[in-house]
């Protein structure tokens, strides 16, 4: 048999582990330690799921599922388990920088070219976005009144194809190499001159799974939140988390379209010989920093916009008051949205072009600052006529207020092609950005698991724990990232395994510090995770509205049964459910039940995910047999969907009814929590809303009941 | 500005600067210092109230605060058109900075009549410099006249880079094919670091070259003791160096054949070497120059460890 | 809500079937925004084009070497043709719900679709062994056969998905699911026209011309 | 949200089959006529240069008019205004995206071409 017709470009050299074997170094070490780990961790859980059996509800309850809430769930452990990676990545490469002072330190530069390239592609497609796809999934329908998003089954095929882009560039680590071009990529050093191996390949097919997931995403809560608004919903009632939920779908449709063109116009050069973006024959490598930019800048603002949202809803909740300037925050996300798609050329200032170009693509870019600073000043407003409550979620709000604002800063300073020219590529830059991601859109995620975790699951996370982890995040991120500014000021550049200058010494020192603190914050999240579930009795909060909250999420139980609503819900006013409770209307049984549809489990987007991945695989190694054949199932699997008629079953209405009732009865009966037992283990999810204890003064719990019921 | 950072940098131990746009050697380093400065302290006015107000607002209006509780307090017109009338305004004052700031510091802008011209060719893990009209090149050195205008062509024999000497100017990309230009004065002698800051494989670590400024008299006598070496850069010396390696030691050159710089970038052009513009990186290293002592290791997959100098 | 109210943009249903109408508001405009995602990956493609034609042609043939505007023409005339023809194909399921008339219709515009197709291909041949074009020779080259390649290859997954129409007409009839996706197909073949037409007059016409 | 359609609207060309034949054929003839225009332009060589280019572009411009209008039924006055502004959105986009890219890649053309 031909070895290369069945396994391609494989050898058995392409396993990290003959790496150690054949030429043993510290770094081979470590990249078979961590190809161990992805190993030695996928066996564990395949013991794990056989020991427990746990493959068939696995299977039955979450993998085929379409409920956008389970979706939901299953993308944040998805980022997790990815920002686990990625963030000992992080740290490894802080200690290589470290100790590598005039010396190669314990990582090779490729080692550390594919460190810093993984790092930077899993952070942002495999750790924000999901995160942010997961959030958005599981609480924008519960927002707005629906029972799930349009295109259910769209929804789980779009989950799939991101993981299975996650599981391609975990291959990366046991089979083969992965890019050492960066996050962004650029050629001519990632065309197959310069990079012939199958690194680059990893990187161009996890990211195109990664984007095409994003686009029918994009697509999916965009009709979403046009057409399955409840009774009553206008788009100025939506709570501003639909708000911003509805621009990043909108940015993802338009922006996801140039990136998945760039990727495969790389390919193309790769494979068959191309010319986009080879040196001579009429390439054009500057096409490729002008297209991937005008997917990464409106990219970044798909990240921060639905964390901009999760603000909207913390600062309104842990100060027990309306959000200041709606309007004026709904417009200003409208204006950074449009804005978005007109400043990509200042992530390339430096390519040459005119200087009247330069400073158009600058002034937009600092346009950009206005809606922005809005907004910031909005949530101080907000505050003001407050009661505020500080929730470890509150914490990670008002640390980013603070360090946001730096960010901004130092982004208009970027934004100024005459300062750009200095810092571009130093590390200046790499704080920048940093600066704006991680207390911005990373600690917003942390803040809305915080947030609505109760909501997913009936029982809050420990707060001591949550705080812990905070108090290592913050002044972790602020030790790891603000000396980068100084070092790259005086001239360090980004993505280098070696120094030969004593002055960044105690800079580094300062930044491995806070990335071990980062690391610390993390160990605290997981051990929050595990004791809270050990704990869930003790948190149990199933009346669902822990925290006082305001949007019709909080007046359903916890955790949210698989229709959501028991009967569609009828607004009248924005911050529904906080002005239901005002009003007494809150918890009162819906006058008739209906049955309900909702879509059957299928297999359908598992197994698309399933072949993708293998396509993938093929791609990346030239196994054409495997490209073919996965190709011709994925699009079977299709086809075969299309022909079932039957995706949909009926939940009687007397289950709902049942159910419902008990839920609104308990309810009904339950005391009201003050604010200042929320979290105790008296919080069951019954709140005393704040605005009543403050107009009648304190009232006793027992009085409670009966001025809620 | 300058100084108030000089203040902040002296107040660290350790901190001499000796790199970096913090201690700037030029007009154009030096102005792009005091544009940074500028534009801080004018976007001080939007972070400064937070740092004041933030903590003022939590401490009155925490639970157990003085601050009057008004939950349903949501709008104010005198509030919005503050808080959007100063970020427009502030945008007005910085925007108008910005264009001035770039119009006039134009990479390709002279500084000068009669600017010293020097070709630089990006390549794998070093700069070639030509002199064109002195006739001589160097691997890893610039040396230039204190005082007088120098324009700088570049061009790329390999992937993209970014050149950067942060002392005297800000950086911008060299491509192959292409030629992009920098303008730059130096109004101080000494030696200033330059390097490649856009990724480009294992040896980028170590991609970094010395900036010499002399006085002009010193300049004319370099260029005299260089040209008295007896070695030279043609074409095909050129495509020696295409191999990648890293250098420790600077290469001189006494003298370059005419047009080379040109050369480099039909060389990617098809009408001169036919379809083949792009296949000079397996150029044999026949001919490299006796000062290469590095260990050219040439990115092939599945293969960690080619360090550059270890 | 009268049905003959229009729920979405684009090819309707109306009061033909109101029920179907209704289910179709939400299932056709998540297809307008698809095509408008497809739109931005074609607006990219032509930006490119019209750098790379220009600028990346590299001592390659130029465009008015290697383009054929006679066959150019007859391709457009094709597409014209069948996005008629897949007009009376709508018309026929919404007034008559005439799965016949509706299938000889499909039949109809699949035949001028796979003959449009078909031309491209045997363009594509011409151009490799007759001009020495083919993609790898320069800039403008690869982004001629990525632009008209990637509409080359919407018309075809089209033609695919309508041979998959036929088969679910002859099986469930045209009930409110077929006829929901038949909207939708018409959409996605409607469109692919309007994007042709940027093809041949920015890519054909203006490469002749300049 | 919901723009009602006016009560009492007449019936238009699609309210009957016969009204949407007639919108497929004008529509059919029209892009003929405009495509042939097109092509005979270029063939007959009657311009040339930047006018024949900016005519071509106007031809075409009015084709895609025709076949929005008369093929897919896009309609200013009766759909979903919502839904029709984020599709009229996307020419925003195509725009900024388009012009954009074409600015840049001439801009740096011209300054990177020795």
């Amino acid at each position: 048999m031909n070895w290369e017709l069945i396994f391609g470009q494989l050898q058995w050299t392409s396993f990290v582990f003959a790496g150690a074997i054949l030429d043993p170094s510290l770094s081979e070490f470590i990249a078979s330690g961590a190809g161990s780990i992805a190993v030695l961790g996928a066996v564990a859980v395949v013991i794990l799921l056989t020991v427990k059996r746990w493959w068939v509800p696995l299977w039955r309850d979450w993998l085929t599922s379409v409920d956008h809430k389970k979706v939901g769930i299953m993308y944040m452990v998805l980022a997790l388990v990815m920002f686990a990676r990625a963030v000992i990545e992080a740290a490894l490469m802080r200690a290589q920088q470290l100790v590598a002072y005039d010396s190669a330190g314990f990582l090779s530069a490729d080692h550390f070219g594919q460190l810093f390239s993984t790092h930077g592609t899993i952070m942002i497609f495999f750790v924000a976005m999901p995160f942010i796809t997961g959030l958005m999934n599981y609480v924008m329908p519960l927002q707005i009144g629906a029972r799930d998003v349009s295109f259910p089954l769209l929804n789980a095929i779009s989950l799939m194809l991101t993981v299975a882009g996650a599981i391609l560039i975990m291959i990366s680590l046991v089979v083969g190499q992965f890019s050492t071009g960066g996050w962004t990529a650029y050629p001519p050093f990632t065309g197959i001159e310069f990079s012939p191996g199958e690194g680059v390949d990893y990187w161009i097919w996890a990211v195109s799974l990664g984007s095409i997931g994003s686009t029918l995403t994009g697509l999916n809560f965009a009709v979403t939140i046009y057409k399955k608004r409840c009774p009553g919903m206008t788009l100025f009632r939506m709570p501003l988390f639909c708000w911003t939920t509805l621009c990043t779908s909108i940015l993802m449709i338009f922006a996801m379209a140039p990136l998945t063109a760039v990727t495969v116009m790389l390919a193309l050069d790769r494979y068959a010989g191309f010319h986009f973006f080879t040196n001579g024959d009429g390439g054009n490598m500057m096409n490729y920093a002008n297209l991937f930019w005008l997917f990464g800048h409106p990219e970044v603002y798909i990240l921060i916009l639905p964390a901009f949202g999760v603000w909207s809803e913390v600062v309104a909740t842990f100060s027990a008051k309306r959000i200041y300037g709606y309007t004026s925050l709904v417009y200003a996300t409208m204006c950074i949205a449009v804005l978005s798609f007109a400043v990509w050329l200042h992530h390339f200032f430096t390519m040459g072009q005119s200087a009247n170009v330069n400073a158009i693509f600058g002034i937009a870019t600092m346009v950009i600052g206005v809606p922005t600073g809005v907004k910031v000043y909005d949530w101080l407003l907000t505050m003001v006529g407050g009661r505020i409550r500080f929730s470890t979620s509150m914490l990670f709000l008002i640390n980013f207020l603070l360090t946001f604002i730096l960010g901004g800063l130092t982004g208009v300073l970027l934004a100024n092609p005459g300062v750009d020219f200095q810092v571009h590529n130093t590390l200046f830059l790499v704080a920048h950005f940093h600066n704006m991601i991680i207390p911005g859109v990373l600690f917003g995620m942390f803040a809305a698991v915080q947030f609505w975790f109760p909501k997913a699951f009936g029982f809050r996370l420990h707060e001591g724990l949550g705080r812990a982890s905070f108090w290592c995040f913050a002044p972790g991120f602020l030790l790891a990232f603000f000396p980068l500014y100084w070092l790259g000021m005086m001239g360090a550049t980004r993505r280098t395994y070696m120094w030969s200058d004593p002055e960044y010494l105690p800079w580094l020192a300062l930044a491995m510090a806070g990335a071990g603190l980062i690391l610390a914050g993390f160990a605290f999240m997981v051990t929050q995770i595990v004791v809270s579930v050990r704990q869930r009795d003790r948190l149990a909060c199933p009346l669902g509205d822990p925290w006082d909250g305001r949007a019709l999420e909080w007046s359903i139980p916890a955790p949210a049964p698989e229709w959501n609503f028991a009967v569609l819900p009828d607004v009248t006013s924005r911050d529904a459910f906080y002005e239901a409770k005002q009003s007494g209307q809150a918890y009162r049984s819906p006058a008739a039940y209906e049955d309900i549809e909702v879509p059957r489990n299928t297999a359908t987007a598992p197994l698309i995910g399933l072949f993708a991945c293998a396509w993938a695989f093929g791609l990346v190694w030239h196994i054409w047999w495997l490209v073919a054949v996965s190709f011709v199932l994925m699009w079977a699997v299709v086809i075969v969907r299309s022909f079932n008629m039957n995706t949909v079953e009926i939940i009687p209405a007397a289950r709902v009814k049942a159910q419902n009732e008990a839920f609104l009865a308990a309810a009904r009966a339950a005391p009201g929590v003050p604010r200042e037992q929320e979290m105790t283990s008296d919080n069951r999810g019954k709140a005393l809303p704040e605005a009543l204890t403050a107009r009648a003064g304190a009232v006793p719990a027992g009085r409670a009941v009966e001025v809620l019921s | 500005m300058k100084l108030i950072l000089g203040v902040l940098g002296a107040g660290i131990p350790g901190i001499a600067h000796a790199r970096g746009f913090l201690d700037p050697a030029g007009p154009i380093a030096s102005a792009q210092l005091t544009h940074f400065g500028v534009i801080s302290a004018l976007m001080l006015l939007v972070v400064v109230p937070m740092f004041i107000a933030l903590p003022i607002v939590l401490l009155r209006y925490r639970r157990a605060g003085k601050g009057t509780y008004r939950p349903d307090w949501e709008f104010s017109w005198g509030l919005e058109t503050l808080i959007w009338g100063v970020p427009v305004a502030l945008i007005v004052i910085l925007g108008s900075a910005l264009w001035k700031h770039t119009i006039e510091n134009d990479p390709y802008r002279p500084l000068g009549p009669d600017p010293l011209v020097v070709e630089v060719v990006a390549l794998d893990w070093k700069f070639l410099f030509l002199y064109p009209e002195q006739g001589v090149a160097t691997l890893d050195l610039l040396t230039l006249p204190e005082g007088r205008p120098v324009t700088l062509k570049l061009t790329s024999g390999t992937v993209m880079q970014s050149f950067i000497v942060p002392r005297l100017a800000g950086q911008i990309y060299a491509m192959a094919g292409m030629q992009t230009q920098l303008n730059l004065l130096a109004d101080e002698t000494g030696e200033f670091t330059g390097r490649n800051t856009q990724y480009n494989g294992l040896g980028f670590a170590q991609q970094s070259f010395v900036t010499r400024v002399v006085s002009p008299q010193d300049f004319d006598s370099w260029v005299a003791s260089t040209k008295a070496q007896g070695q030279g850069i043609d074409f095909a010396g050129y495509q020696a160096l295409l191999e990648p390696s890293v250098i420790d030691q600077p290469v001189l050159y006494g003298s370059v054949s005419p047009g080379l710089f040109d050369q480099v970038i039909a060389s990617f052009a098809p009408d001169m070497v036919a379809g083949q513009g792009h296949a000079h990186m397996p150029a044999p290293p026949a001919t490299a120059p006796a000062a290469l002592p590095a260990a050219g290791a040439s990115p092939t997959p599945h293969h960690h460890t080619p360090e550059a100098v270890q | 809500m009268s049905v003959s109210e229009r729920l979405h943009p684009g090819v309707n249903l109306g009061a033909t079937d109101p029920e179907s109408h209704e289910a179709a508001e939400e299932v056709v405009f998540g297809f307008w925004i698809f095509l408008m995602s497809d739109l931005v990956l074609f607006a990219v493609l032509f930006a490119t084009y019209a750098a790379m034609s220009v600028q990346g042609i590299a001592g390659g043939p130029a465009p008015a070497e290697v383009f054929d505007l006679t066959a150019a023409f007859v391709e457009t005339l094709l597409l014209l043709l069948s996005s008629f023809a897949f007009g009376f194909a709508m018309l026929a399921m919404k007034y008559r719900e005439n799965a016949r008339s509706v299938l000889a219709w499909l039949l109809a515009t699949g035949v001028l679709g796979a003959a449009f197709v078909g031309m491209e291909l045997h363009d594509y041949y011409v151009m490799i062994t007759a001009h020495g074009a083919p993609p790898q020779a320069s800039g403008f080259l690869s982004a001629y056969y990525l632009l008209t390649g990637t509409h080359a290859l919407h018309v075809s997954s089209g033609l695919v998905w309508m041979v998959i129409m036929a088969v679910q007409i002859a099986v469930f009839g045209l009930n409110t699911a077929v006829k929901l996706r038949l909207m939708r197909l018409a959409l996605f073949w409607h469109m692919l026209d309007v994007v042709w037409i940027g093809i041949f007059t920015f890519v054909y016409l203006f490469g002749v011309v300049s | 949200m919901n723009d009602e359609t006016p009560a009492g609207m007449p019936a238009s060309e699609y309210g009957s089959e016969f009204g949407e034949r007639l919108s497929y054929l004008i529509g059919l003839v029209l892009a003929l006529v405009l495509t042939g225009a097109a092509f005979t332009l270029v063939w007959m060589k009657l311009l040339t240069g930047g006018a024949a280019l900016a005519v071509l572009g106007l031809l075409a411009f009015i084709q895609v008019l025709v076949h929005l209008r008369c093929f897919l039924h896009i309609d200013l006055a009766r759909s979903h205004r919502d839904d029709l502004k984020l599709i009229l959105f996307t020419a925003l986009i195509l725009l900024v995206m388009v012009s954009g890219t074409i600015w840049i890649l001439y801009d740096q053309h011209l300054r990177m071409m020795p």
